[in-house]
């Protein structure tokens, strides 16, 4: 358990030291530094879940079961890259005068306000803690947004800020009324503990569980960037620096739909009908098609991949609704592999922004020919994340549409729909950046690709086989939320 | 059910919950934003008043640093911060006519009828009273998402922010007799946060745009021109 | 023995094919009230031209000189598939109707290439004729002959005759599709009137004679007997598979006789008829051509749905 | 031993295509050998100067470049062995790799198809290592680096390798998609033109979709099977819906990979862009592995085969083969008219296997059995000839910097030897005698045929009706390669390039060629080696032979009985050269008649020049009026007009572009639609942010109404 507060713990003396530290030092690679102990942390703690099975500590505050174990991992994992990545693309930001030195300070600080929040998010079970973090991991990113100071970085902070906070709002009340119906059952001091809910689910008020999840559900959903609560997630991406983007899209949107999934574990338990189910299948699919839909008319490159976030996410949530031990097996695996490619993507896709000083994509021309290992990373994690082989987002696609072949054929045709618009969506826009003749005047820039190679490298190796520990930590999370094996 | 059957407490927990639902209309209704803020100020000083209510009532003494919490951040420090906002920017004389006011009115109307409606089957399990609770909180919440929906102002979009979250510590204190203290303590925090934030966005909206209407914040859309 | 008397037959086929070339014209002539050349007019031609220094273009690849020699074995090979005495040939086990249909195809193919080889106008245009018109004849014999081999379960030619024969006499509405389609094919690939006319060299019209423009002495020999050959072979064709009478189906030489006896007449009796029609008719418009093989097609076709349901329906 | 060799065809295509990617570390290469001679192998100079002169900045890239082409030519090597093994020993190999999903390892399954098919690859693709250093050699390095074209040429045909061995539903995707994706790559390989890339996207997009169908059609099987193995799958019971639901999605699938009208339109344009040789493997090679897979979900997987496929799979092809081959000739550009025809020739096997279903599902296996012989044998003979025909039109390019037949003629004085394979390539696909084209045509004539042991009357009326369209492609194929032929070797040059054209110097360039076209030839006159090994596949596949074995004599050719039909082509190559023989000695015995050379005659006209000959759209105007309604043409003529009046014409300029019908009617739509649909999404997104707590609202609102 020690590992669980270490992994907190690290973070927390993170934001104090940037916050008092001198803005001359090499705030990047310190950045670097404490996102690589705590990926230490977050490696033994894993190892502790792999031995003991699941960790509940002693004050029942904290819960590491296989369902969030390699989330935590994961987080980690791409804070550390990110950090990776984010050290000398800040400087080069700093260096074309676009950063002062404060703000780079407040970047650091609240990079580690923010991995501290996901890291709450993760590990607590406490569901009123899982909310309180979740706000805070709004709160820590929202100057982030704006560190540019533009008026577009200004509007889409606010935005964000406003559209987050408001539907955080209903998953606060969507809580309070988990909390009402566990109140009745039970002690008020334990009844917001998820673990103790979670074995008590059957006596839950079935009503008052379903109107508390549709709460919840658009509460994290809006942070999960649901259709039609998605509207603040292009431009926070977009207008944000690019790590920032990374996070947000391979983590933040990750850890909503992980409570909206504990929350649904409940409310599941409660109700037996597939209220939530449906509600989640309803939400994922208009994502999931707007989402690709929306990708043809991108004219920002940020903003076309954080619409791929959207119309993966949207993928995830259905596949999660559609319950079954296949559906929820492939939505775990897919928040793997979509985190680690899409915060890979981000990762070049910032570098081509910075060779072709701006992200209109009319402007970022023949990549290929002008830095070969951006233009290639690029292509490849683009091509990873439409869900071609042997990268893992096949993996979770092909079961995801097997399953949903499965359950409800009839949607079937709509998914294969979806999965073409947003390849085709999504591809229009690449080639021509990553193809063709170098434009005038478009220099490499200094890059450290490794993050992107890591990052695909992993993705493909989960595509062509899953080591034997998280294949055990997917299968016995898929009991824990399905409630059966995957085959 | 009757009023006449039950407690004090109860009593006194209805009387605040319409209080409650009253300041969520009239700000609704409000379009001078200093009287905006006023009202909002009152409607947190109203929880402030039931949490002390309902921390004496069960012998809940946490739920009087909620109070404490309350009354400083909602009724003095967030309407003095927006107070001197809109002092600053000079728009408290401005009259920022909602356009259908009247329908306005009527969907807010409708919307706590809405929240009785929606909360209905709940019945069944629970007393009535925490129905009631429940229902006007919901409305609260309701009626603040609709204040943002129809003004204009970033002002208005704090205080109907405010004014939801006000509607869920009600919801939280009432119908389950406070959350626990560390989730109290978070979101108390998490709501200092926010304040300091939006006055952060004030300026910088401030001087970005000259102005504070959000209407104006719409460079980043997907519509063909 | 069988493999001498197929070789014959071949040797035979090849030596009467400018006979029947210089019987056609012999009739025509004396149709059109004109004084006739002698029969054996063609064979002085082919003697003539085969001791002539041949002349060929300065472009010519080696192809051009080849070609002859490939499509006068390719008709030649043709030829010893269709029974012409005798039915029961080891040849047409070798090689059936569709491998002749094939041959044909091949001597095309040369042949058009070498009408392109030497790089005119004329030639292409030749070519680009005879492809075209070829394209669409092909496959209507082809579905005529399918009449005659779905009807005969065999796609040998020799079984197939030899079922007609011993089928006696019976009246198939297939094979009176087939045979219109058959005759009108064979009016098109032998280029007669109405689609082509042997006889002209206007560049207007003229199709088979535009490819071969530029061959002379014994090439031109070559390519002129295969014509005539394939002239006979589609008049074998139509005579052997519509009118098998008279065919021989043992080696008895007596038979054999008998058989050269009623193909010679059945053979003179269709260039008449060919001659007749030649008179009347007037050559039609290139673009014409289409619709009567396109009739032509059809035809085939109705034949070979007529026979399946007409004829083999259960 | 067979599995290992099968193994290692596709180890060695990966390690190829590693191999590839070092091209760049030369001078860690020198280290690396400078480390390990001075330290580890002291005192072998001679291989040390070897490996220094190999690696000097010189030689190092030719080096490398060979080295990857010799383990691409290994792999077909191996590929070519294991499948030959397995088909002469008519057995059934499976194993299992530790790959793929935690529950379900990689099943392979190596049998005879898979081995017939593996041959195809093993010979396609050793013809294209044969070739391909030579054809890459013109590439400069900066703009096209060899790093990629290794890499995904080595990832391609290790995909096609694996979708053949690949026994479970998941594998089979993976390497599927491995393929496509690889062969992508290659087709963007000179990105520099935006048609390029257009193809390239296109492709790639057609192969996303139709691989989604496929998976949905395992999917259907998987939902009534418990597992995604094909043993799985096989045992599933599904209701006639379900399973002709199943088919017309591997139908849209395997049928988009393949390139069957009207979803055959990336074809055309991708295949012509890659580079030669990998247009050669894609249109070769790539599209039979569309056929396999079809095959394979069809006769294998699906349990019950419906006569009501046959005919979808009858009408479809005879759709593309008759579309295929008319596109064809209207073009210009020489590897677009072969990729067309290639269209043509996936038509015709996929008429042949209508066909053979047909047969399956009346209950008549033997005859379905010659079916699959003549589809298998097609495929086959497609393969060696496109192949050929491909790596000559890179030939051709590579020494005339040219594709428009337009702007070539007369080479054959100057490439005699490309010309020969050229003309063995088109002789091949225009099914003429003595070919294997004509033999696979002859076969599925025969299959065709049989239509007399049916009972229904739609079918019996409907297969000769497809027959006749089938002997009419082959005639329009015959024209179009008289066309291809005649207008580029044939004539005189048309352009300045053709005219400075000559052979090519590295004569494995026409090695590559010539092995195919000495195939072609070989199969084409012993037509039983082929068939003796398809036989064993569809005697696994569909459980039944030929009717008569004796078909497998290697003199005779009688699939069904004796009686019904036979071919000799030995015979046939004897008696054709007895005769051509005998002219030719008849003819040539006397000595004045020795050759003259003069002037071209031409009636007399002279003044002869190159532009009066028959262009590509001169040839092929008949075809255009006869079949007007087939092409979208857009035929223009403009006249400058001068002198008093304007009244003399000066100057004629003559446009004709032909297109196809399927993208007005079909494919702009459909982008059209989409774009329509997502500018009509975009509006939700109106930057004002009260809307957008409208939407939270509604959203909320309705949820709650919806749930009490």
């Amino acid at each position: 358990m020690i590992a669980a507060y270490l992994v907190l713990l690290i973070p927390l003396i993170g934001i104090i030291f940037f916050a008092v530290a001198d803005s001359k030092s090499d705030m990047g690679k310190i950045n670097v530094y404490f996102n690589a102990i705590c990926l230490l942390a977050t490696l033994w703690l894993a190892i502790n879940v792999l031995n003991q099975g699941t960790i509940l500590s002693t004050s029942k505050a904290f819960l590491v079961d296989p369902f969030n174990v390699y989330l935590i991992v994961l987080t980690a994992f791409i804070g550390l890259t990110t950090s990776i990545f984010s050290a000398p693309y800040m400087a080069h930001e700093k260096e074309i005068g676009k950063l002062t030195d404060r703000r780079l300070k407040l970047y650091y600080t609240m990079y580690q306000g923010f991995m501290l929040a996901m890291y709450l998010v993760l590990t607590t079970n406490n569901l009123g803690i899982m909310w309180v973090a979740m706000e805070g991991a709004t709160l820590a990113t929202v100057l982030l947004v704006s560190l540019y100071r533009t008026p577009e970085s200004i509007e889409a902070a606010w935005k964000y800020f406003i559209l987050c906070g408001v539907g955080i709002a209903q998953a606060l009340f969507g809580t309070i009324l988990l909390y009402y119906a566990a109140m009745q059952i039970g002690d008020g001091s334990n009844a917001l503990l998820w673990s103790v809910l979670y074995t008590n689910a059957q006596q839950l008020n079935p009503e008052i569980l379903e109107i508390a999840f549709v709460f919840l559900l658009i509460g994290y959903g809006t942070k999960i960037g649901l259709v039609p609560l998605h509207n603040w997630l292009p431009d926070a991406h977009s207008e944000g620096p690019t790590p920032m983007s990374a996070v947000l899209s391979g983590l933040l949107l990750n850890d909503a739909l992980y409570a909206v999934v504990r929350n649904k574990m409940l409310v599941d338990g409660a109700t037996h009908s597939n209220i939530a189910g449906y509600l989640m299948m309803g939400f994922g699919l208009l994502s999931f098609l707007v989402g690709a839909l929306f990708l043809h008319r991108q004219k920002d490159i940020k903003r076309l991949f954080s619409y791929s976030s959207i119309e993966h996410m949207g993928m995830m949530t259905f596949a999660f609704g559609i319950g079954g031990s296949l559906a929820t097996y492939a939505a775990l695996l897919h928040m793997t592999v979509h985190s680690l490619t899409k915060s890979a993507i981000f990762v070049t896709v910032g570098h081509a922004a910075q060779i072709a000083g701006t992200q209109r994509i009319e402007k970022i021309r023949g990549l290929i020919r002008t830095q070969p290992q951006v233009g290639w990373g690029l292509l490849i994690g683009t091509l990873a994340i439409a869900g071609f082989p042997p990268f893992g987002v096949f993996t979770s696609e092909f079961l995801v549409l097997l399953a949903t072949m499965h359950s409800y054929p009839w949607l079937a045709p709509l998914v294969l729909l979806g999965i073409g618009i947003a390849f085709a969506g999504l591809f229009r826009h690449i080639q021509p950046i990553v193809y063709g003749e170098k434009p005038e005047g478009q220099l490499p820039v200094k890059a450290n690709l490794w993050p992107v190679i890591i990052h695909l490298g992993l993705v493909l190796w989960l595509g062509l086989s899953i080591p034997g520990f998280l294949a055990h930590w997917f299968s016995q999370a898929t009991v824990l939320i399905s409630g059966s094996a995957p085959l | 059910m009757n009023i006449e059957q039950t407690d004090f407490y109860t009593q006194a927990i209805l009387s605040m919950a319409a209080l409650i639902g009253l300041t969520s209309f009239l700000m609704l209704g409000q379009s001078r934003l200093l009287r905006l803020i006023f009202v909002f100020a009152l409607q947190g000083f109203l929880l402030t008043l039931t949490t002390s209510l309902a921390a004496h009532s069960l012998h809940n003494p946490h739920l009087y640093i909620s109070a404490a919490l309350t009354l400083i951040l909602k009724v003095i420090f967030i309407p003095w911060m927006l107070r001197r906002e809109v002092l600053h920017m000079n728009i408290h004389r401005d009259v920022q006519t909602l356009k259908n006011k009247t329908f306005i009115m009527l969907g807010g109307a409708s919307l706590m009828v809405f929240s009785y409606y929606v909360l209905h089957p709940i019945v069944q399990t629970t007393a009535p009273v925490m129905l009631n609770a429940l229902a006007v909180s919901l409305s609260v919440v309701l009626l603040g998402m609709l204040l943002m929906i129809s003004h204009r102002q970033a002002v208005a979009h704090v205080v109907g922010f405010m004014s939801i979250e006000n509607g869920l510590f009600f919801a939280a204190i009432v119908a389950t007799k406070g959350m626990p203290m560390v989730v109290e303590l978070g979101i108390a925090f998490d709501v200092l946060v926010a304040a300091v934030l939006f006055g952060i966005f004030f300026l910088h909206i401030r001087s970005s745009i000259d102005s504070l209407d959000v209407d104006l914040l719409n460079r980043l859309n997907e519509i063909e021109k | 023995m069988n493999w001498l008397i197929a070789i014959l037959q071949g040797a035979l086929f090849i030596a009467l094919a400018p006979l029947l070339a210089g019987w056609l014209k012999y009739c025509k002539c004396r149709l059109q009230n004109r004084k006739a050349p002698s029969l054996l007019q063609p064979y002085r031609d082919l003697i003539k031209l085969s001791n002539k220094k041949p002349v060929v273009s300065d472009h010519a690849s080696w192809l051009f000189i080849t070609a002859p020699y490939l499509i006068f074995s390719a008709t030649a090979l043709a030829a010893t598939v269709v029974p012409l005495v005798v039915v029961d040939l080891p040849t047409s086990a070798s090689a059936d109707v569709i491998v002749m249909v094939g041959f044909f195809a091949f001597a095309r193919f040369f042949l058009a290439l070498a009408g392109l080889d030497i790089g005119t106008a004329f030639g292409g245009m030749g070519s680009s004729r005879e492809m075209t018109i070829s394209s669409l004849a092909e496959p209507a014999m082809l579905m005529a002959i399918f009449t005659l081999t779905m009807t005969a379960s065999t796609t040998n030619l020799s079984g197939a005759i030899a079922h007609v024969l011993n089928e006696g006499l019976v009246l198939r509405p297939s094979f009176v599709f087939a045979l219109f389609a058959l005759i009108l094919v064979a009016v098109a690939e032998t280029g007669r009137i109405p689609v082509d006319n042997p006889a002209t060299h206007l560049e207007l019209t003229m199709i088979h004679e535009a490819m071969i423009l530029e061959y002379s002495g014994r090439y031109l020999a070559l390519i002129e007997w295969a014509s005539q050959l394939k002239l006979m072979l589609y008049g074998v064709l139509i005579a052997n598979i519509f009118f098998p009478w008279g065919i021989s189906e043992t080696l008895n030489p007596k038979d054999l006789g008998y058989g050269l006896v009623a193909i010679l007449g059945k053979l003179a009796l269709l260039a008449i008829f060919l001659a007749i029609a030649e008179t009347l008719v007037a050559k039609m418009r290139l673009f014409r051509v289409q619709e009567y093989l396109s009739f032509a097609y059809l035809l085939g076709l109705l034949g070979m749905l007529s026979h399946i349901i007409l004829e083999a329906s259960r | 031993m067979i599995l290992f060799s099968a193994y290692l065809a596709v180890l060695l295509s990966f390690a190829s295509g590693l191999l590839a990617l070092i091209i760049k570390q030369r001078q860690l290469l020198q280290s690396l050998s400078n480390y390990s001679f001075n330290n580890l192998f002291k005192n072998q100079f001679q291989q040390q100067a070897w490996v220094d002169k190999n690696l000097e900045i010189k030689h190092f890239p030719a080096f490398l470049r060979q080295a990857v082409f010799i383990l691409l030519g290994l792999s077909g090597l191996f590929a070519v062995i294991a499948g030959l093994g397995v088909l002469l020993s008519n057995q059934v190999i499976t194993d299992q790799i530790p790959l793929g999903l935690p529950w379900l390892p990689w099943h392979i399954r190596f049998d005879c198809l898979s081995g017939f098919f593996f041959l195809i690859i093993g010979i396609g693709v050793f013809a294209v290592s044969l070739y391909g250093p030579g054809y890459v050699r013109s590439y400069k390095e900066e703009q096209h680096p060899f790093a990629s074209l290794g890499l995904f040429t080595g990832l391609f045909v290790a995909g096609m390798l694996l979708v053949l061995l690949a026994d479970d539903a998941f594998m089979f995707m993976i390497a599927w998609e491995l393929m496509s994706v690889a062969s992508y790559f290659l087709v963007a390989f000179q990105h520099e033109h935006a048609a390029n890339r257009r193809a390239a996207f296109l492709y790639l997009l057609m192969a996303e979709v139709g691989a989604l169908a496929i998976i949905l059609a395992f999917g259907v099987l998987a939902s009534f099977a418990d597992g995604f193995t094909f043993d799985a799958l096989r045992e599933s019971k599904l209701s006639v819906t379900w399973s002709s639901i199943a088919f017309i999605l591997a139908l849209l699938g395997f049928g988009m990979k393949a390139g069957i009208a009207p979803i055959h339109v990336w074809l055309p344009e991708a295949h012509p862009v890659a580079p030669s040789h990998i247009s050669a493997l894609m249109s070769g090679v790539m599209l039979k592995v569309a056929i396999y897979g079809l095959i394979r979900f069809c006769f294998d997987l699906l349990s019950e085969v419906q006569w009501q496929w046959g005919v979808v799979l009858i009408i479809l092809g005879t759709i593309s083969a008759l579309a295929g081959i008319l596109y064809a000739m209207m073009q210009p550009n020489l590897k677009r008219l072969l990729a067309y025809s290639s269209v043509e020739n996936i038509g015709i096997i996929f008429m042949v296997l209508g066909l053979t279903m047909i047969f399956m599902a009346t209950g008549h296996p033997q005859l379905a059995a010659l079916g699959l012989l003549a589809a298998l044998f097609h495929a086959f003979n497609h393969a060696l000839f496109k192949n050929l025909l491909f790596l000559g039109a890179g030939i051709l390019q590579h020494q005339t910097h040219e594709l428009n037949i337009d702007m070539m003629g007369g080479l054959i004085k100057k490439m005699p030897q490309t010309s020969l394979l050229f003309l063995v390539g088109c002789m091949s696909i225009s099914s003429l005698p003595l070919f294997n084209g004509f033999v696979s045509e002859w076969l599925a004539f025969q299959t065709a045929l049989q239509v007399d042991v049916l009972d229904n009357g739609v079918l019996r009326s409907l297969i000769p009706v497809a027959a006749a369209a089938l002997a009419l492609t082959a005639a329009l194929a015959a024209a179009c390669f008289v066309k291809v032929f005649g207008l580029i070797f044939l004539g005189q040059p048309r352009s300045h390039h053709s005219e400075k054209a000559h052979e090519v110097q590295n004569k494995f360039m026409l090695a590559g060629p010539a092995l195919l076209a000495g195939l072609c030839f070989f199969v084409g006159i012993f037509p039983s080696t082929i068939i003796h090994l398809i036989n064993n596949a569809s005697g696994q596949l569909l459980g039944q032979t030929l009717p008569n074995n004796n078909a497998l004599s290697w003199l005779w050719l009688a699939p069904v009985s004796a009686q019904q039909a036979s071919y000799s082509p030995p015979l046939v190559l004897i008696a054709a050269l007895i005769a051509a023989g005998i002219c030719y000695g008849y003819f040539r015995r006397n000595p004045l008649t020795t050759v003259r050379r003069a002037e071209t005659w031409d009636c007399g006209f002279g003044g002869l020049t190159p532009r009066m000959q028959y262009t590509s759209s001169a040839f092929t105007m008949p075809f255009r009026r006869i079949f007007e309604k087939v092409w979208i043409i857009d035929e223009q003529i403009h006249k400058d007009m001068k002198g008093a009046m304007n009244q003399d014409v000066s100057a004629v300029h003559y446009q004709l572009q032909v297109h196809d019908h399927s993208w007005p009617h079909i494919y702009a739509p459909i982008a059209q639609g989409v774009n329509d649909l997502a500018r009509q999404v975009g509006r939700i997104q109106t930057g004002n942010i009260r809307t957008y707590l409208g939407y939270s609202f509604t959203t909320l609102v309705l949820l709650l109404w919806l749930i009490s």
